[in-house]
This record gives structure tokens, C-alpha cells and sequence, in this order.
């Protein structure tokens, strides 16, 4: 069994409560465990959150996010200026901003972030998923 | 939705419950709240809270640092295990000195 | 704004329930009235017991829903042997069977069955949405 | 998932009622159920229902059919707005002899 969602949503905050609720959803009805759900919920919150801050000046995003094999991937891709991931420095204590690549990098099982200049920045992220005893098929 | 309660326990104390969704949508229903002056402790409750992203983290470490600014005891309380586990990712946990689980 | 789920799945009575959750649950993040969903449920419903009581030999079908300008176009597609629907007969009052093709066309707005002999059935349906006051981004 | 409940409120009487979702996936627990002899009467609460599809209405055709050869009186009851409409769709209104709307 393979499941994806792929939405193609306007760079405007509200897409991003639209996305998380719509992939923790299809999540719970695959039966994934409700901390990776949490898990998933933020990283895909905080690669969203950063095109409707930073992805200017792009009007349209793309989301993917496709389960197979027990392994989630998620695609974030905006039209921006991207950015240089090897730039990023960690934030300090007391900052405020900063902070969603971290969490990204410490909840996900895998991040990349991917550049090409004319073309905006790339997202992706992998999370291995658990399920209830009781989940419907093998989603794995 | 992002519900924020403000409570007076003494005229020194505020206390904010927040629940619902802290998050990028959400988050300047809190930034827009303004401290009174003679403020001598600020508690927040976040065990109402669904969701919290690091703009609503953001947040919450700008209402410490008014707290510092006003010389009052700036508290976090009633944590989830899952907040208290993200605080501690983000090493918030230090600069909000938690105890210890 | 443009949302696509879709899902490969095997030929199994509990993929049914499963993609009548998944889309529900998506729907209803998109703010779509409940009356229209319950259609949709109901005529996803029968499309995808159909590939599980008649697409042999099949073992997988995929399932794809897009919803985009209001309107939700549904297909299941299966590579089992296909049938003729020019040659099914309205069900008899009392029979038991042959309703769900019936169904299928009372509530969707448009209905199509596709054959090809070798690559079994492609079911579309399509239903126009209506949303709720409160709906998020314009879904339209 | 579909739960049923079998009353007996008096020898004769047989009453079902369903709740949850009858479905292909779910119907063959109503189709195992058999009806004692002796029956004069079958009602079955559909108000319960989340959904049906056109197994689940091939199961009340089924259960009609067994009431029908026992010469016992069939009846659909507590039927919400959407399934009467359904059952109109499918002109099941007039098998089941629902009383107008
Ligand atoms: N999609 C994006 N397009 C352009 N820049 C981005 C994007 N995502 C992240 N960035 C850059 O990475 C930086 C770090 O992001 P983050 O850790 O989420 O912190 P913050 O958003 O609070 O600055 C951002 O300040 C921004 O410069
Ligand atoms: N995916 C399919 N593959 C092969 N045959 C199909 C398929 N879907 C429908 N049919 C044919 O169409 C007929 C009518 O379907 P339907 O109205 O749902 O009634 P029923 O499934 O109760 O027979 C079926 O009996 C079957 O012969």
C-alpha cells in the first residue's frame, strides 16, 4: 500500500493549519502512533511556516507527503529565493527566531534542504512511522 | 484557535492559560498582550495547549524576556510530557530553568 | 489552491473503509458541507466494492481524488477483466444486488465507466462541492 | 464498525437495532444473524447508523425477504433525513412500504 497527498496551496498562513490537520488526519486513519503524528504535525509546520515567512516572492507552494514501506516523506517546495542551508547557524539561548530548522533536524529522520537559485528551496523530510496494533492493512 | 486565559491572582501575579494551537496563525493573539507595570511574577500554563510550533515557542521566550525586563519570576507550568520533551530539544528547558522531570 | 490524495491499494475489504476515512477527513479540513461529503463516502464506497467483489484477478487498485475550482473528481482504477455498462440492467424492486452502480449515478454529478479490455476498469465520478462559511483559503 | 442489538420485547417480536457503519465490509455479521420461527413481527432501528451502502441496503432487502416467507410484518424504523433519502434513491421506500416522508 502506498498513500500520498499533494496540495499546490496559496503562500498564505492559513494553508498551514489546512495541511497539518489534512496529513494528521490520513495519518490517524492509517493508524501511525500519535507521537509520530505529533512529530510529523510540527516538522511539516515549521517547513510550511518558513515559505509563508521567508519564500518571497513566490504566491504558490506545493506540499507532498507520501507513506510506503512504513516510512513517511515529506516534500515542502516553494518558488522563492531559497536559501543556504550551510549558512544557517544554531540559534542562541535566548533568541527567539531560529529555531525551526532545529526542531526539523531533531525530529525528522532525515532533512534536506535543497537550493536551485531561480527556483526556491526545497524540504524534504523523512520520518520513520510506528502503528497501533489495530491499524487497517499493513501500512508498512 | 489559540485560547489565552489571564488570571490576577495578586495584583503582582499574572497568570496566562493557554490552550488550543500556539502556533505562526496564532501567535500574535499572545505577542499583542501587554504586561501591566509592578508585574512581580508570570506564570504560564500551557497543559491546554494542542500545538505549539517555534514561532509559538518564539513567543513565550519573549515573555520571559519582558519578565526579565520587569525583574519578575517568569514561570512555565503544567507541561506535557511532549512540550517538556520539545523544550528540551530546543534547550529551552536551561533558559527557562524547568526542574528537572 | 489544488489538493490530490491518492492510493495504491490492495484488493482487500479493509481498504475500503480506510480511503472513506481518508477523503472524509480531508474534505472536512476543507470545509466542505457535510451532505456533500456523505455522497462522496457513499459513492467512493461503491466504486471501491466493486473492485474488491468484481475486479478479478487483480490484487491492487489505486484510488485518486483531486479536488480543485469546487469540484471533486474521484477515480478507482483496477486491473481486473473489466464489464460492459451498457449492458447492466436497472436491479429488479426486490433484488438484492446491482445498486451500486445506481447509487453511484444518482448522487454524483457525472459518472463514468472506462474499459479496456486488458487493463480492467477505470471508474470517475465527479461531484461539485459546496463549502462552509468558515472554510479555509477559497478550496473553490 | 457495526454493532446490533436483538430485542425481543415480546416472543414474537424480533427488534434489531443497528448502529455504526453497514457496510460491505461489515455486513456479513447482519446476514449471519437467523430469525427464530414462530416470527410476526421484524423491526429494525436504522437511527443508530453512521453509513450504509448498497451491501448494507442489500442486507435489510435480505432480512425483508426472511420476514416476507415467515408471512411477519417488516418494518424500517427511526430513519434519519439522509438515509430516507437514500432509500428513495434506490426506491427502496416502496419495497419496504415506508410511510410518506
Ligand atoms: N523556504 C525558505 N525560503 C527562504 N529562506 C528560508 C526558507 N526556509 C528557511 N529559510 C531560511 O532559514 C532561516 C532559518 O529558519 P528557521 O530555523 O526556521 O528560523 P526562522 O524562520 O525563525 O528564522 C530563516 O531565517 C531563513 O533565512
Ligand atoms: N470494477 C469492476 N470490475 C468488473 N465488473 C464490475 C466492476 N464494477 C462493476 N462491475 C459490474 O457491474 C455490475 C453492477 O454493479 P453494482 O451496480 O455495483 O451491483 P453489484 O455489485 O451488487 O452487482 C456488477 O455486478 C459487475 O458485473
Amino acid at each position: 500500500m502506498e498513500a500520498t497527498i499533494a496540495l499546490r496551496l496559496p503562500r498564505d498562513a492559513a494553508s498551514v493549519p489546512l495541511i497539518r490537520q489534512m496529513l494528521d488526519a490520513a495519518l490517524r486513519s492509517l493508524g501511525v502512533v500519535p507521537d509520530i503524528r505529533d512529530d510529523i504535525e510540527l516538522m511539516l509546520t515549521e517547513a510550511c511556516s518558513n515559505v509563508i515567512k521567508h519564500a518571497d516572492p513566490s504566491d504558490e507552494y506545493t506540499v507532498s507527503a507520501t507513506v510506503h514501506n512504513a516510512l513517511c516523506v515529506i516534500r515542502v517546495i516553494d518558488t522563492g529565493d531559497g536559501f543556504d542551508p550551510h549558512r544557517l547557524r544554531e540559534a542562541a539561548p535566548g533568541a527567539e527566531g531560529g529555531r525551526g530548522v532545529q526542531i526539523m533536524r531533531a525530529l525528522a529522520d532525515d532533512v534536506r534542504f535543497d537550493n536551485r537559485r531561480e527556483h526556491g528551496a526545497i524540504v524534504c523530510l523523512e520520518k520513520r512511522l510506528s502503528f497501533l496494533p489495530d491499524a487497517p492493512l499493513k501500512a508498512g | 484557535m489559540l485560547r489565552i486565559e489571564v488570571g490576577n491572582p495578586d495584583t503582582t501575579t499574572v497568570r496566562l492559560a493557554l490552550s488550543g494551537d500556539l502556533d505562526f496563525t496564532s501567535v500574535s493573539e499572545l505577542s499583542d498582550l501587554t504586561l501591566a507595570d509592578g508585574l512581580h511574577r508570570l506564570d504560564v500554563d500551557l497543559s491546554g495547549l494542542d500545538f505549539i510550533d517555534s514561532s509559538g515557542l518564539a513567543a513565550l521566550i519573549r515573555l520571559y524576556h519582558q519578565a526579565e525586563e520587569a525583574h519578575a519570576v517568569f514561570q512555565v507550568t503544567a507541561l506535557t510530557p511532549y512540550l517538556r520533551h520539545l523544550l528540551h530539544t530546543t534547550a529551552l528547558d536551561r533558559l527557562f530553568r524547568l526542574p528537572p522531570a
